[in-house]
């Protein structure tokens, strides 16, 4: 693309949807805006295939300065994204055109695409934090859309979640931008050097990993994950899973100091987080009775398996290059089949008139390319295993990290075999739409063929690797199956709620509101002892007062002349004493 | 002790009478007397105290007969607003407070 | 005199002849009154417009005469000035609006239009005073004029509302008093220099100058609200809202932290004040302010107290950024002097356009306003946002500098201080938010009258819409020329290089 | 030459118009006051105008030498207060001309005890000896009782008559004073006095005997006691004037003397006295002023708290570097001022409350600031002044009082200040709360007719305009003093 074309796209591909947004606000406009809300992804989309990396556009006059362009990583997270916003839009056409409060679903969801497309394209630190607010609080209006009370629960804890996170990432951004050359205006691309320089480098890197985490669904942070996946509306359900969590991802990828020095201990902590995720959320998600919860927590567990090439990248530097195709190509990967999956559990519930083969053929795609056995699956977990066992010198625990990843890949089947197993249950229960599969089928087509496209952006593609990998996937999805066809004969799920551990912390919030209420309640109780008191004082003060009042100026107008007679005689001595 | 000191002498106790007098009676013509003892004593210091020796000054002559008709204009005006008084509330004496 | 002085003293004439001719003119000529009050609104802005041209090309406006020796009165426009100034005189300008609207068919107008205009000279005079001396007189005016529109309804609760704010700001007004004259002992007239006047005093003088300061900044403590001497703000709300609005978000308040930012920059001067020692406590003060006046806001339920509340907080920003020792805090502290007042009158209107139009006071009670009155809703929407400081509302501009300021200042537990502020604004606007957009109401709005053709009367609707966009342009716009932002820069590159 | 004439003509034309109107019909005694005032305005500027110009000087009545002749001294203290007397009492005038037309005729006498009391306090402020302080003083005092007698009533009478009482004993206690220097120094002129006076036993009981006279007439805490019911009793127009001018004389001549007598005289002892006991009045006096319910004895108590700044003087400036003592004497001097027309003010704007709402109580001003907005808005002017809140000539004399007392080290007057300044606020905004309280929507007020809302707004508009202006007032008030170097 031409320079005057290449920019117009970078403005456009956030700028469409956000100016469609505004319009929206002209009432007369409305009606037109609905149906076309869904092509509002498109230019970022176009933007992704044809844009070149390393074009930018400035603009001054933003925040303190915007700066628009795209990087190598950035390309695919813009296009998956985009195609993810399309197809769902496009499956979800019913709730942006018509339907209760379509007006209003319309408008959350153009802000948080141009919410979730501005953070991909932003260069600089205010537009990418402004981009990733907007799409965060836009998100909630689409998440609490059904308005029925797991909605509203869902859209509470999303809220509260999210709130925490930006604060967090707040946080950091600010920490590490001091850290840059220009504190006020820093880059994106300088951050991980200045945090790695950083005198509260660990500081940062915490709260940037735990507020990127936030949306990434790291664990005792994700509990806004399986709720709002379960309680959004579809579409929305597969925006969340597909694009909006690897805004998460792709803020980790931006600012934590990966390639720059070796950090032991943190790198450590992301593989532990990231492997306990995996193995936690498979064996909760196993346990859950809804189909959307259960690939909730499959988000949970795959991002899982992403930390640990985050955590190894931290832990050996010179690993980078490797797996930083292995991170971005998982992330394609399991974006695009996420994003499948939810479409495909509502068309599974209309009564299509496609041959009912045909249909599960389709939903199996994507769970089979997460259990790592369609190419795109192969290739992704081939080659964060490649980055990781490369020539390097890594830690000997890392030698067990093929094994781990392979039994999370059990995990994975299990997940997948209970979530299709759920389907079976809810299929046919609705009227069929007839246009509900478009957006689908052309998802699950991406899922399949997506991984064609990496070449286009000069990926090298480890063809080779995955093809060797076969066998090592095999296994896993062969003890899966054996161990879901075992339990679905003998066991009974147990009974965890959607969002395991979030009974134990839900006081927490209400803390603070009892803190403002105690403050408040002290005051008044405070005021109204001290009221009583200076009611009491004032009562007797009242008393004394007019007795006191009456008696001093009796004295001075009945004693007057005897008052000044002694004022006399006192002045008199007192002059003969000096003299 | 001068002749003068004993005009002044004798005014200074004139006045401190008039002074009792004008605080131990309530009675307003009586204060009104005392008040006009207690002018009598201050025209007597000054009168005595002038004659200190520096033989015959006009000065404090002039003053005294000023003071006097101060004095009789005061007491003039006291005698109004106190017939005034009596008459309408028939006490000659003040209240103690308002 | 010149006509640059003669041009300055108009700023302050045109409110101070509006507010004397309103006071003269009888109660029901409600037209001519309203015509003369915008007109002397306008003709205020433009004024200000033409002047904040010229102090951008550093030419000097300065009106002064002796009022006895060596104390002068003296106005002058510098950029800080000029930047109150022009907060003050824009949102005269809406607020004037509002209050038309508002108080249609309300009696007392005459009065109430007439201490408003003396309101607003008294702060513009804040704004353009040229030494304590002239700063101190229009301090206490403030004081004088804001006192009838407190108690303006008359009843029980606003005249103890009244009798409260008296008790603090009067005594506070006698503290600064006596600062004002202690420093005048020292050093003679006390104009405002950029860089301060008194570090050149003698060493055994500095614990008398702390003294001093401490005084001082309890006086002006009083109008900024500085936790404990907040008390009457949260009160002073049962006045009507363009009143809370304007005086409690913008005039009133204000006028206390930019005296702290003319104490601490043009007469201790920034740096002196420092190796005394004396920011450190400010920016405690200013964050206990902050972290309280959050705390309390979550537990209010009546709309008002809690941005009362929120008010309370938000003023300590101004004050940390002026604790802040280095430009980008003190940018932070400035620039939120404008940037609060925006979002904060915009709030304040869209709690009057609730009360007004629905009859709402409390929160629990907005239960779906959103979709009876949406342009409102999303005034408050921004409002609220830029509060919390989600970018790219003005408010993150402020947050962002603050937070880059304290560490530049090596004060990195300010940076707790803030984060955890925000969480609890969020913890307190967003469940609004919640209740106006995504909850429904039961029960039908009890609407008393039919207020024109949009969702309320136009001339409450128009002010309000107008200062949230200012908000959200302030935040968007923040690299334009002659933005806050730009602004401040320009205040603090003439204040740190003078 | 007609400036010589205009110096006499201070003292000389009121007693003339006195006598005139005392002989012409009660319908004709107000009307006088157009051919008075505008004569008595023109010599009171020409006076200052001469001062302006030619500098202070003495001025020889008839050309006679003293001591038998009279002087008199035309320095700028003088002037200023002549000028003060001007203006406050010609607004009183034109207030009382429209305000007593609703009273019985016997109300009548005012006029000539106006222009009799006005003749005693030109005599005071120009007069160069003591005696002649004190002869006018008489005068002063007597036509100001007869005035509080006006009104007839039991209560009018017996405050009269306190008030006599009080200025009696006064007067002579300042007598015994004044012979008693006499006969030690053998002079009665302040010139003469100033060379020769030296610290011995009778100056100094003179010197007590002048200083308690001179309390008991100015009504300090705790002589204080005749002034409220006097005060608060009389006709607005007469309690006007006497809380702004006719307290002021007694000040002024003890000021006077004060000076006069030099710092080796005046002993620093008696001067911290003398503020002690005007700190009482501040605290003594806010405190039953907060606590009145009738109008009109609020304001008389806040002239008893009031008298208490103005005796902040002597403290201030016995003793202390010149520099501290200036400041004193202008702070003093712009107290006076300020407070003589803030109170002249607040005394006539609240007869303007009490007409409109027919009652002195102060809980019978319910909802009249709807009402009657303009009585309130001069009610709230004076107020300022005296609350001594910017900008009014309240506030600067209170800036240059704090600013003396801080650079005299003694910071103990600045508590008075302090806590002065928030009393009077007290019972100012008592008064306001009340009228501010919405009461019943109907307009029960009468409106009092506009020249007596016109002049209390005049009066409290110049108590504010001084306080701007006070650059000028104070240079022409330090001509001819001790201060007029600086």
């Amino acid at each position: 693309m031409s320079g005057l074309v290449g920019t117009t796209a970078l403005i456009l591909a956030p700028g469409v949807p956000l100016a469609l947004g505004v319009l929206w606000g002209f009432p007369r406009l409305r009606r037109h805006i609905g149906p076309i809300a869904p092509w509002a992804a498109i230019p970022a989309l176009l933007l992704a295939l044809f844009g070149i990396p390393g074009e930018t556009v400035e603009l001054s006059w933003l925040l303190f300065g915007g700066y628009l362009g795209l990087t190598d990583t950035t390309r695919v997270f813009l296009f998956f994204t985009a195609l993810i916003w399309f197809a769902a839009g496009i499956h979800g056409r019913g709730h942006l055109a018509e339907g209760d409060h379509c007006e209003r679903f319309c408008v959350f969801w153009l802000f948080t695409l141009a919410g979730n497309i501005g953070l991909i394209v932003a260069l600089d630190v205010a537009l990418f934090y402004t981009s990733f607010a907007l799409m965060t609080f836009a998100a909630y209006g689409l998440i609490v859309h059904d308005q029925n009370e797991i909605a509203q629960r869902a859209g509470r804890v999303y809220l509260v979640l999210a709130v925490l996170g930006e604060a967090l990432i707040l946080m950091g951004l600010l920490l590490a931008a001091r850290a840059t050359a220009a504190p006020l205006l820093p880059m994106l691309a300088e951050l991980p050097q200045a945090i790695a320089g950083a005198p509260e480098r660990d500081l940062i890197i915490a709260s940037l990993w735990l507020g990127f985490g936030v949306k990434a669904g790291l664990p005792l942070l994700h509990f806004s994950l399986p709720l709002a996946y379960g309680a959004a509306p579809v579409p929305v359900a597969a925006a969340l899973a597909g694009a909006m969590i690897k805004a998460g991802l792709l803020g980790w990828l931006v600012t934590l100091p990966l390639g720059f020095v070796g950090l032991q201990h943190w790198g450590t902590i992301i593989i532990l987080t990231g492997l306990f995720a995996a193995f936690a959320a498979a064996l909760i998600g196993v346990n859950q009775k809804q189909p959307r919860v259960v690939l909730a927590y499959s988000s949970i567990s795959q991002m899982g398996l992403i930390s640990v090439g985050i955590g190894a990248w931290m832990v050996a530097p010179e690993l980078g290059p490797l797996l930083a195709v292995a991170i971005t190509v998982f992330a394609l990967h399991h974006s695009l089949a996420k994003a499948a999956l939810f479409l495909g559990t509502e068309v599974v519930r209309h009564r299509t008139r496609r041959p009912a083969l045909w249909l599960w053929v389709g939903l199996g795609i994507p769970a089979l390319a997460l259990a790592g056995l369609m190419p795109s699956g192969l290739v992704a977990k081939a080659s964060l295993k490649y980055g990781l066992l490369a020539n390097a010198p890594v830690p000997e625990a890392w030698s067990y990290l093929p094994l781990l990843l392979g039994l999370a890949a059990i995990g994975t089947t299990a997940l997948m075999a209970r979530h299709l197993w759920l389907l079976r249950l809810e299929a046919g229960r609705d009227e069929a739409q007839p246009t509900a599969w478009h957006g689908w089928a052309l998802i699950t087509a991406a899922t399949v063929l997506g991984i064609l496209l990496l070449p286009l952006w000069g990926i090298e593609v480890p063809w080779m690797a995955a093809a060797g990998g076969l066998i090592d996937a095999l296994w896993p999805v062969a003890a899966g199956l054996v161990l879901a066809a075992f339990a679905w004969r003998w066991l009974r799920p147990l009974p965890i709620p959607p969002a395991d551990a979030l009974m134990l912390l839900t006081p927490l919030p209400g803390l603070a509101l009892r803190a403002g209420q105690a403050l408040g309640v002290t005051g008044p109780a405070v005021r109204r002892g001290l009221r009583h008191l200076e009611a009491k004082a004032l009562d007797r003060y009242r008393r004394a007062d007019h007795r006191l009042g009456r008696f001093t100026e009796q004295l001075w107008r009945r004693d007057a002349s005897l008052l000044f007679a002694l004022l006399l005689a006192v002045v008199a001595l007192i002059g003969i004493r000096i003299a | 002790m001068s002749s003068a000191l004993v005009f002044a002498w004798s005014g200074v106790l004139l006045f401190g009478l008039g002074l009792f007098g004008f605080i131990a009676h309530r009675h307003l013509l009586r204060r009104l007397l005392a008040f006009n003892i207690m002018g009598s004593g201050s025209f007597l210091v000054l009168i005595g105290l002038a004659q200190d020796g520096r033989g015959v000054d006009h000065v404090p002559h002039a003053m005294v007969i000023t003071g006097i008709v101060v004095a009789v204009a005061s007491t003039a005006l006291a005698l109004v607003v106190f017939r005034r008084w009596y008459r309408a509330s028939g006490r000659t004496d003040l209240p103690e407070d308002t | 005199m010149t006509w640059n002085a003669l041009i300055l003293f108009g700023v302050l004439a045109t409110s101070l002849v509006a507010s004397a001719v309103i006071f003269l003119l009888a109660e029901s000529r409600h037209t001519t009154r309203s015509v003369f009050n915008l007109a002397a609104a306008v003709l205020k802005l433009l004024l200000v417009g033409w002047i904040v041209w010229g102090v951008y090309q550093n030419i000097d406006y300065e009106f002064r005469f002796t009022i006895i020796e060596g104390v002068d009165f003296i106005l002058r426009a510098d950029a800080l000035g000029m930047m109150f100034v022009g907060l003050s005189s824009l949102l005269w300008l809406f607020t004037t609006i509002y209050a038309i609207g508002y108080l249609e068919k309300a009696p007392n107008r005459s009065r109430f239009f007439g201490f408003f205009s003396l309101c607003v000279a008294s702060t513009v005079g804040i704004a353009l005073a040229g030494n304590l001396f002239t700063f101190l007189l229009f301090y206490e005016l403030l004081t004088l004029s804001t006192y009838p529109l407190v108690v303006h309804r008359g009843t029980r609760e606003s005249l103890r509302a009244g009798q409260v704010y008296l008790y603090y700001t009067l005594g506070g007004g006698a503290l600064l008093l006596f600062g004002v004259v202690a420093l005048h002992v020292l050093v003679g007239d006390t104009e405002f220099v950029p860089g301060g006047v008194l570090s050149g005093l003698d060493p055994s003088l500095h614990p008398l100058l702390i003294g001093i300061f401490l005084m001082m900044i309890i006086g002006l403590g009083v109008k900024a609200a500085l936790f404990p001497l907040h008390a009457w703000l949260p009160m002073a709300m049962v006045a009507p809202a363009p009143v809370s609005a304007l005086l409690h978000a913008v005039a009133v308040v204000k006028a206390g932290a930019f005296g702290i930012a003319r104490l601490v920059y043009d007469v201790y001067g920034i740096e002196f004040a420092f190796s005394l020692g004396l920011l450190g406590p400010l920016a405690v003060a200013a964050s206990i302010t902050i972290i309280y006046g959050s705390l309390r806001a979550l537990a209010q339920d009546d709309l008002k107290k809690r941005l009362a509340f929120s008010t309370v907080s938000q003023v300590s920003y101004i004050i940390l950024g002026i604790s802040l020792f280095g430009p980008v805090g003190t940018l932070g502290g400035l620039v939120h002097l404008l940037h609060q007042g925006l979002m904060k009158i915009t709030l304040f209107f869209c709690a009057g356009n609730y009360a007004e139009t629905l009859g709402v006071h409390k929160i629990s009670e907005l239960d779906g306003a959103g979709q009876r009155m949406p342009a409102t809703s999303v005034a408050f929407t921004l409002g609220a946002f830029g509060m919390i400081g989600i970018p790219p509302m003005a408010g993150f501009i402020s947050k962002w500098y603050l937070g880059i300021g304290a560490l530049e200042a090596g004060m990195n537990w300010v940076l707790g201080v803030l984060i955890l502020s925000s969480l609890l604004n969020a913890a307190y606007f967003l469940p609004i938010l919640y209740r106006i957009w995504f909850r429904r109401r039961e029960r039908l709005w009890c609407e008393g009258k039919v207020l024109g053709r949009f969702e309320t009367s136009g001339w409450l609707l128009l002010p309000t819409l107008a200062t949230a966009a200012f908000a959200l342009i302030a935040g968007v716009l923040a690299g334009m020329p002659f933005s806050p932002l730009y602004w401040a820069d320009l205040i603090v590159s003439r204040e740190y290089l003078p | 030459m007609i400036g010589l004439w205009s110096v006499p003509l201070l003292f000389a034309l009121p007693l003339a118009l006195g006598i005139l109107s005392l002989l012409v019909t009660p319908a004709w005694r107000p009307r006088l006051i157009f051919v008075g005032l505008p004569l008595l305005a023109v010599a009171s500027f020409d006076v200052l105008a001469r001062l302006v110009v030619e500098g202070p000087r003495i001025y020889e009545l008839g050309g006679w030498q003293a001591p038998l002749g009279i002087n008199l001294v035309v320095d700028g203290l003088a002037v200023g207060m002549i000028l003060m007397t001007t203006l406050v009492a010609s607004l009183c005038a034109l207030y009382a001309r429209v305000y007593l037309r609703d009273y019985p005729p016997s109300s009548s006498f005012f006029w000539p005890l106006l222009w009799l009391l006005w003749a005693g306090m030109n005599g005071i402020w120009l007069a160069e000896d003591i005696f002649n302080l004190y002869v006018g003083l008489e005068v002063m005092g007597l036509a100001a009782v007869g005035m509080v007698a006006l009104r007839a009533t039991p209560q009018a009478l017996a405050a009269a008559m306190r008030y006599l009482l009080a200025a009696l004993l006064g007067s002579l206690a300042y007598l015994l004073g004044v012979a008693l220097l006499y006969a030690t120094y053998g002079t009665l002129s302040m010139a003469g006095l100033h060379e020769a006076a030296a610290p011995n036993v009778t100056t100094h009981v003179a010197l007590a005997l002048i200083i308690l006279g001179l309390l008991l007439k100015t009504a300090l805490f705790p002589l204080h006691a005749w002034l409220p019911p006097a005060h608060g009793g009389a006709l607005t127009p007469v309690s006007a004037l006497l809380s702004a001018l006719v307290i002021k004389a007694s000040f002024y001549i003890l000021m006077r003397i004060w000076l006069v007598l030099g710092p080796e005289v005046t002993p620093i002892f008696t001067a911290q006295v003398l503020g002690v006991l005007g700190a009482g009045a501040v605290f003594y006096g806010g405190w039953m002023a907060w606590r009145q319910h009738h109008l009109k004895q609020l304001v008389a108590y806040s002239t008893v708290a009031q008298i208490g700044y103005l005796f902040l003087f002597f403290p201030l400036v016995t003793g202390t570097g010149p520099e501290a003592a200036r400041l004193a004497w202008d702070g003093t001097l712009m107290m006076l001022v300020a407070h003589a027309l803030a109170k002249a003010a607040l005394f006539l704007s609240a007869g303007n409350l009490i007409l409109a709402v027919g009652s002195t109580q102060i809980s019978h001003l319910v909802g009249i600031s709807r009402f009657r907005p303009m009585s309130l808005f001069s009610f709230g002017l004076a107020g300022v002044s005296l609350m001594g809140l910017p900008p009014s000539g309240g506030f600067t004399g209170k800036w240059l009082l704090l600013h003396s007392a801080i650079l005299s080290g003694q910071w103990w007057w600045l508590i008075v200040l302090f806590l002065g300044g928030l009393l009077s606020a007290a019972y100012i905004f008592k008064v306001f709360r009340m009228s501010f309280r919405e009461g019943p929507q109907i307009d029960r007020s009468v409106t009092p007719p506009l020249t007596l809302d016109v002049t209390a707004l005049i009066l409290a508009s110049a108590a504010i305009l001084i306080g701007l202006t006070a650059h000028l007032p104070l240079f022409w008030l330090r001509l001819g003093s001790a201060f007029g170097a600086g």
